[in-house]
């Protein structure tokens, strides 16, 4: 109920133009586009649109493939790899789109300057690389913020407790160091515990990224050569290895991704848990969360030197291998409008429109969603500090490089230095290899 | 002190019953056949003697032992198989030393005993190869001397020599004879081919349908058959049967043959009583081609339908009411099918059984 | 009479001991494949449940789903399960023809160089699905095949032959010479004495030649995620991961699609499991 | 004039080759020669530079590929053996059984019938530290503040995977086990019963010696599609943590996917293709050697 609610809200708020201005009915008549699609809950409610494009262009759209992210990124790079790249569109992601060197067209010479415009500054940065726009961006962006358990800060035994022994108010935290603090206070494993983080792959670099950036360090210079064992860097590490080692995470936590940290702050045994905006309703929902009601939502916290976001979003690109550029760019166009986005936003995911944030922070302060309010301000003050991973086809790879080593430095196999060092050298290599100096 | 003994024994698959009550004593040193046709429930009986099938009632014992609930190694026995049952992946001399091997005996003992064994059953030259590389009669040779090489108190045979060939079981025949001999073991062995037991035995238990119809020697099964079972089941050729019924003193066998009952039954039958009368091959001779003409004899004239030459004898085949006889003619003239002799029946060899039960008369 | 009553109290001992020892292996085969069926009757959040609720509730909620339309967390469950049935089926079949073929060309023929074929024949087994599947799409995606029922049948085909023929060949061996020399001289061609007197009697190692390829085609995931794309060819294990997104899994979706998925294969298994027994005994090491 | 025919032989075992070749020996070549050229997926024209031994000579000297390759052997000699004498006991459990024995043989094939990537998620979840079923039942039954890392841990992580992979695939042994105890003689046991073995002397001297062939040929069979764990592996551990758990398989996928260096991950491959080879020659002629001792050859 809630949900269509706002949607209305919105569609008054927001004026209605006619619907793609830059279509005229019957344009692509018997035009079949096809499409290789990321698949799951969360990003298919805006295929169902498909069906309006197609109507109104004559067009047909084919989705030869449906897959989840990891997937879908194995199939397209083994397409590339058998030449077989003659469908039209791809969904595609920040941090994945440099990989695809030649695969999809520079959007810029298709979409005008002001419908570019008109979309996050960020966000089109992010999905440019070496000045070619490789994607329009849908409204799938992902900066993660702090959601915790409020009634952690009503327990007045707890204050005081916490008071007498790290000597400050306690409070949501607004500093890494605070959150390390009261993760470590708050945890009572194995039955309740601080944080956790994700442990594994690519979301640990990039949360750890995130943290040398936020302690004044950086992952590669300007060169593309690694620096993230500088100081910041191995304090940021110590971060990892801190909350490990005095049992404020699971153990288990370095094996986790996002479901399983996603259930396990759903399962309301979690303080603190830095995590995605698309997990908002969930997390709230009675119906598949335990922390319902009790979720309290903040911007991250930050670092000694700034407050940071590691981010990324989803978007389509076309090929340019597809036959007819001009129907599938119009389709793109049409899966990133701004009606698209505020269809696909009212699901709680984020937009990359910068119209459609105004009226989505709008509407849930308009409307009696206090929960959406809360965590729609706080994802809106997030994404101000977000940033993009590097562009470079070889992020991926630094990532796999790096994750085992900070994971053993996390286990204590290694030294935070040693570790730090061993992964800077390795990833020194393949940039050398690539030829980035 | 290995004598055997079985106490109505019982054996259970399930709801059927395969034996019966068996109660036997076997004496120390003693060599028993037990025999019967295939189903009579002697394999079973054997197999609980050794222990490889439960006891479904009743008690054995081997020496004063109660063996019932005893594992087969704790029953000090050996037993040869049907199918000789030899390891296929151990040499012959593995094979022989095996059961030593597994009583921890020393190496040295174990080789003089194989050697031993394979002395007295000519293995000497076998006994690096593998089963699979042994002909059948020295497979039976190998199983026989892994039976022999632990000095058991009681052996068992499980029909050892029905997978050899007519020569080969003549001889292995023999040779059991002669091992019996040498062991000085109690024997038990299982057969379904009486000639086996008459040949070797000391004493025959004869089985049917899992009860025991006869216990003897083989001359006392031969000579004095309980009933019509053990008397067809027992000599070769087997005994003739002819149905008939007593008038006076006579037996009326068909329409117009009849024959004077012998002077010492003649007070065991009544008159118009049904009975069986017997009479072995050897007791229906041509004239002049018998044993004797001495005793009580009856004269019958017969057509010869075949003859089958033997050389020292020969079989002839003729018919009495519809029924087949054999009768034997010693020191044989040439015969044509179609002939007719004259043949003497010996009255006071023959036997007459009860038609109903068939239970013998004059045994 | 001691000696007789230990003996039968050891032999009751043994008997329980066998008992407990026998429940407690097939608790621990069971209770893993058991626990997936009781999920996917269960709310996610009991699922997820911490501390662990053990009484458990029950809803179809997760068929109810599978079953549903797109964005209700729909699966289209029934064009997996036709696309695994027919790629499974037909791969099946046509590897067992081939397969007999050759294993009967093994048992029956001698030639040069037998056992180098055989052992060469084994060994494409050996080769891992993860190094095969990259350059096997790429050839398939020059002649056209990927995303079709019939690439994933080629690559099926090949996988279970080598297994086939050898089972097949094992079976072939154990049926005397005579039979087929008899039928022939009844009449038969070769052919039809193959077909009607040694075909028969080899059908248990057919049988378990059979369920063992089709088992391996049924559950194979590594070559079928990279060989297939869309609805049109992907295959229940490849469905399996429609239920795992960027950031989440779908557990409780993912065992109903399990369920559906192990009960053809229960039930095949059950009928011919006899078969299966007699066909790995004497297929096997009789060679 | 007489046509040269092929031999029959030939003909029936055709299908089987060009099957084979087309869809096993093409793509070998392919990436065999791949592993010659620093091939990257993204850059197909990578392809046709040769750079010779380079990617070889890289795996070498890499001290990451040596350790997934001597763990990778570690995993599966453990596995391998512990499936072996799993399923030798599990398969003697149910010889012995004398009721039901149907329903419990099916029961037994039960793993069979789960794909590899479903047990895969399975013990994911069994062996979540938070919510997992097996810390929710060392919880339960009072051990309330044990929360064992299965997944992270080296030791229990390396656990965690063998347990899901002899889970699923100690019920090939089991079964093929079972077969050949099905096929032994019963005289050669009674023999041996009467000849004064106990139990454990009459399986150790007669039954063994009888099931190795089936020992033997489980070995080979279960050698040739070992590699099948990955899917398991990649699920449950993708390698890690800090690669305590990382296989030739991971490393490869990863390498070639991942990071799209196909060339270097087929180098890996073939090392790793070498590795199955070596046990399943070395199976296939114990094989041989174990019928050859029952003479059973022919």
């Amino acid at each position: 109920m809630k949900k269509s609610r706002i949607i209305s809200t919105l569609l008054s708020t927001v004026a209605v133009v006619a619907m793609f201005e830059s279509v005229q009915a019957g344009e692509f008549d018997g035009v079949t586009i096809e499409a290789k699609l990321i698949g799951g809950d969360q990003y298919e409610g805006l295929y169902a649109r498909i069906s309006e494009w197609e109507t109104a262009t004559g067009a047909t759209v084919d989705i030869i493939s449906k897959k989840s992210h990891f997937e879908i990124d194995r199939e397209i790079k083994s397409d590339m790899a058998a030449g077989t790249t003659s469908w039209c569109i791809g969904s595609n992601h920040s941090s994945f789109a440099p990989q695809y060197e030649g695969l999809y067209v520079d959007l810029n010479d298709y979409v005008s300057g002001d419908t570019v415009a008109e979309f996050v500054g960020g966000n089109i940065n992010a999905s440019t690389v070496g000045g070619e726009l490789l994607m329009l961006p849908r409204a799938q962006f992902d900066v993660s913020v702090l959601y915790y358990l409020k009634s952690n800060y009503t327990d007045e035994a707890k204050a005081a407790e916490f008071k007498a022994e790290y000597g400050y108010d306690l409070a949501v935290p607004d500093t890494w160091a605070q959150f390390k603090d009261q993760a470590i206070f708050f945890a009572d494993p194995p039955n309740f515990y601080g944080s956790q983080y994700a442990g594994k792959d690519e979301a640990i670099v990039g949360r750890f990224y995130e943290m040398v950036v936020a302690e004044g360090g950086n992952y590669l210079d300007d060169n593309k050569s690694p620096i993230f064992n500088s100081d910041a860097g191995q304090r940021a590490l110590q971060w990892f290895v801190d909350l490990y080692e005095a049992k404020a995470v699971p153990a288990g936590t370095l094996s986790y991704v996002w479901d399983d940290l996603g259930a396990g702050f759903a399962s309301g045994t979690v303080a603190l848990n830095l995590d995605w905006p698309g997990w908002a309703g969930y997390f709230n929902d009675p119906e598949s969360s335990k922390a319902a009601g009790n979720v309290g939502v903040a911007v991250q916290p930050m670092g000694s030197a700034t407050r940071t976001g590691w981010s990324g979003h989803h978007g389509f690109s076309v090929t340019n291998d597809c036959d007819n550029k001009e129907a599938a760019v119009s389709l793109v166009e049409f899966l990133t409008s701004e009606e698209s986005q505020l269809a696909e936003s009212a699901g709680g995911s984020l937009p990359t429109r910068s119209a459609v944030w105004d009226a989505n922070v709008a509407a849930a302060a308009a409307g009696d969603d206090a929960f959406r309010a809360e965590s729609l301000a706080a994802f809106a003050e997030g994404a101000k500090f977000a940033f993009a991973v590097p562009p470079i086809p070889e992020w991926g790879e630094t990532t796999n490089i790096v994750f085992p080593e900070l994971q053993a430095a996390i286990l204590g196999d290694k030294t935070v230095k040693e570790a730090l060092d061993d992964a800077a050298e390795a990833v020194d290599e393949l940039m050398r290899e690539s030829g980035y100096y | 002190m290995a004598n055997v003994t079985l106490d109505t024994v019982d054996k259970f698959y399930g709801k059927h019953q395969a034996v019966h009550g068996i109660s036997l004593d076997i004496a120390d040193q003693e060599f028993v056949v037990l025999v019967g046709p295939s189903g009579c429930g002697k394999s079973t009986t054997l197999r609980m003697i050794a222990g490889l099938e439960d006891i479904s009632g009743g008690t054995i014992s081997i020496g004063d032992r109660v063996v019932n609930d005893l594992p087969p190694r704790e029953r000090n026995i050996s037993m040869v198989f049907q199918n000789y049952a030899l390891y296929p992946h151990m040499t012959v001399g593995e094979n022989l030393g095996f059961s030593l091997k597994i009583a921890k005996m020393p190496d040295a003992e174990i080789a003089s005993a194989v050697n031993e064994a394979a002395q007295i059953l000519g293995l000497d030259e076998l006994i690096d190869r593998k089963p699979a590389e042994l002909s059948g009669g020295q497979r039976q040779r190998v199983a026989m001397g892994r039976a022999i090489v632990r000095h058991p108190e009681v052996f068992l045979f499980d029909e050892p020599l029905s997978n050899l060939d007519a020569k080969l079981r003549t001889q292995m025949r023999v040779e059991i004879k002669k091992l019996h001999k040498k062991v000085a073991s109690t024997i038990i062995y299982v057969t379904h081919d009486q000639v086996e037991a008459m040949t070797l035995a000391d004493r025959i238990v004869l089985m049917r349908d899992g009860h025991i119809v006869q216990v003897g020697t083989p001359l006392e099964l031969f000579n004095k058959p309980v009933d019509v079972f053990v008397a067809t089941f027992i000599g070769s050729p087997p005994m003739n049967i002819l149905d008939g019924v007593v008038r006076g003193d006579q037996i009326q066998l068909t329409d117009d043959l009849a024959i004077k009952i012998p002077s010492d039954a003649r007070g065991l039958v009544q008159d118009g009583q049904a009975i069986k009368f017997g009479f072995r091959a050897d007791n229906l001779t041509p004239k002049g081609h018998g044993v004797s003409d001495e005793g009580e004899i009856a004269t019958i004239d017969l057509e010869v339908s075949l003859a089958e030459p033997l050389g020292t004898e020969t079989l002839l085949f003729a018919e009495i009411g519809g029924v087949e006889v054999q009768a034997k003619m010693l020191n044989p003239r040439s015969v044509k099918p179609g002939e007719t002799l004259s043949f003497q029946l010996m009255l006071d060899k023959c036997h007459i059984f009860d038609a109903d039960t068939g239970a013998a008369i004059r045994g | 009479m001691d000696l007789t009553l230990s003996h039968r109290n050891r032999k009751r001992g043994l008997k329980a001991l066998h008992f407990t020892a026998l429940f407690l292996v097939m608790s621990v085969i069971c209770i893993p494949g058991l626990w997936i069926v009781l999920n996917s009757f269960r709310p996610t959040i009991e699922i997820m449940a911490k501390p662990p609720i053990w009484s458990p509730s029950f809803t179809l909620d997760h068929y109810r789903a599978m079953f549903g339309g797109a964005g209700e967390g729909g699966v289209p469950v029934f064009k997996y399960f036709r696309n695994s049935m027919i790629i499974s089926i037909t791969s099946t079949a046509i590897a067992m023809l081939i397969g007999m073929s050759g294993g009967y060309a093994f048992a029956r023929y001698r030639f040069k160089g037998k056992n180098g074929y055989f052992v060469g024949l084994m060994l494409f087994r050996a080769v891992p699905g993860v190094a095969l599947s990259l350059p096997l799409f790429i050839v398939f995606a020059r002649v056209g095949i990927i995303d079709t029922h019939f690439g994933l049948i080629l690559a099926y085909v090949a996988m279970n032959v080598p297994f086939t023929v050898w089972l097949t060949d094992g079976f072939f061996r154990q049926i005397p010479k005579e039979l087929h020399e008899a039928a022939e001289i009844d009449g038969c061609t070769r052919w039809q004495a193959f077909w009607r007197v040694e075909f028969p009697v080899a059908r248990s190692g057919v049988a378990s030649a059979a369920i063992f390829a089709f088992l391996t085609s049924w559950n194979e995931f590594a070559l079928a995620s990279q060989l297939t794309r869309s609805v049109n060819s992907k295959t229940m294990p490849v469905g399996l991961l429609d239920f795992t997104a960027e950031f989440t899994i779908n557990w409780g979706g993912m065992c109903a699609l399990a369920v559906l998925m192990i009960i053809p294969a229960l039930v095949l298994t059950f009928l011919v499991q006899k078969h299966l027994i007699a066909g790995l005994t004497f297929g096997g090491v009789k060679g | 004039m007489t046509r040269r025919r092929l031999p029959e032989w030939f003909l029936l075992l055709l299908p089987a080759i060009i099957v084979i070749a087309a869809v096993v020996l093409i793509p070998l070549i392919f990436s065999f020669y791949s592993s010659f050229t620093p091939y990257k997926l993204t850059r197909p024209s990578t392809l046709w530079k040769w750079v010779g031994t380079y990617n070889y000579e890289k795996i070498l000297s890499d001290v990451k590929f040596w350790a997934a390759f001597g763990r990778t052997i570690l995993f599966l000699t453990i596995a391998l053996n512990l499936e072996l004498m799993l399923g030798l006991g599990i398969a003697l459990l149910v010889n012995k059984v004398t009721w039901g024995q149907r329903g419990i043989r099916t029961m037994l094939m039960f793993p069979m019938m789960f794909s590899p990537i479903l047990v895969g998620f399975q013990f994911k979840f069994i062996f979540n530290d938070n919510i997992g079923l097996v810390n929710n039942i060392i919880q339960s039954v009072g051990f309330a503040d044990v929360a064992l890392p299965w997944l992270v841990d080296g030791k229990l992580a390396m656990f965690s995977i063998l347990f899901a992979e002899i889970w699923m695939s100690t019920s090939v042994f089991a079964i093929l086990i079972l077969a050949g105890l099905f096929a032994i003689p019963r005289d050669p046991l009674e023999a041996a019963k009467v000849d004064g073995c106990t139990p454990w002397q009459s399986f150790r001297h007669i039954t063994l010696p009888f099931l190795m062939p089936f020992i033997f040929i489980a070995m080979t069979i279960r050698s040739l599609d070992v590699a099948r764990a990955y899917d398991i592996v990649q699920i449950m551990t993708g390698g890690g943590p800090a690669r305590r758990t990382e296989l030739l398989w991971t490393l490869m996928s990863r390498t070639g996917y991942v990071d799209a260096r196909m060339g270097l991950a087929n180098a890996m491959g073939y090392v790793s293709i070498l590795l199955s080879i070596l046990f399943t020659i070395y199976f296939f002629h114990k094989l041989s050697a174990a019928r050859a001792e029952l003479g059973m050859t022919g």
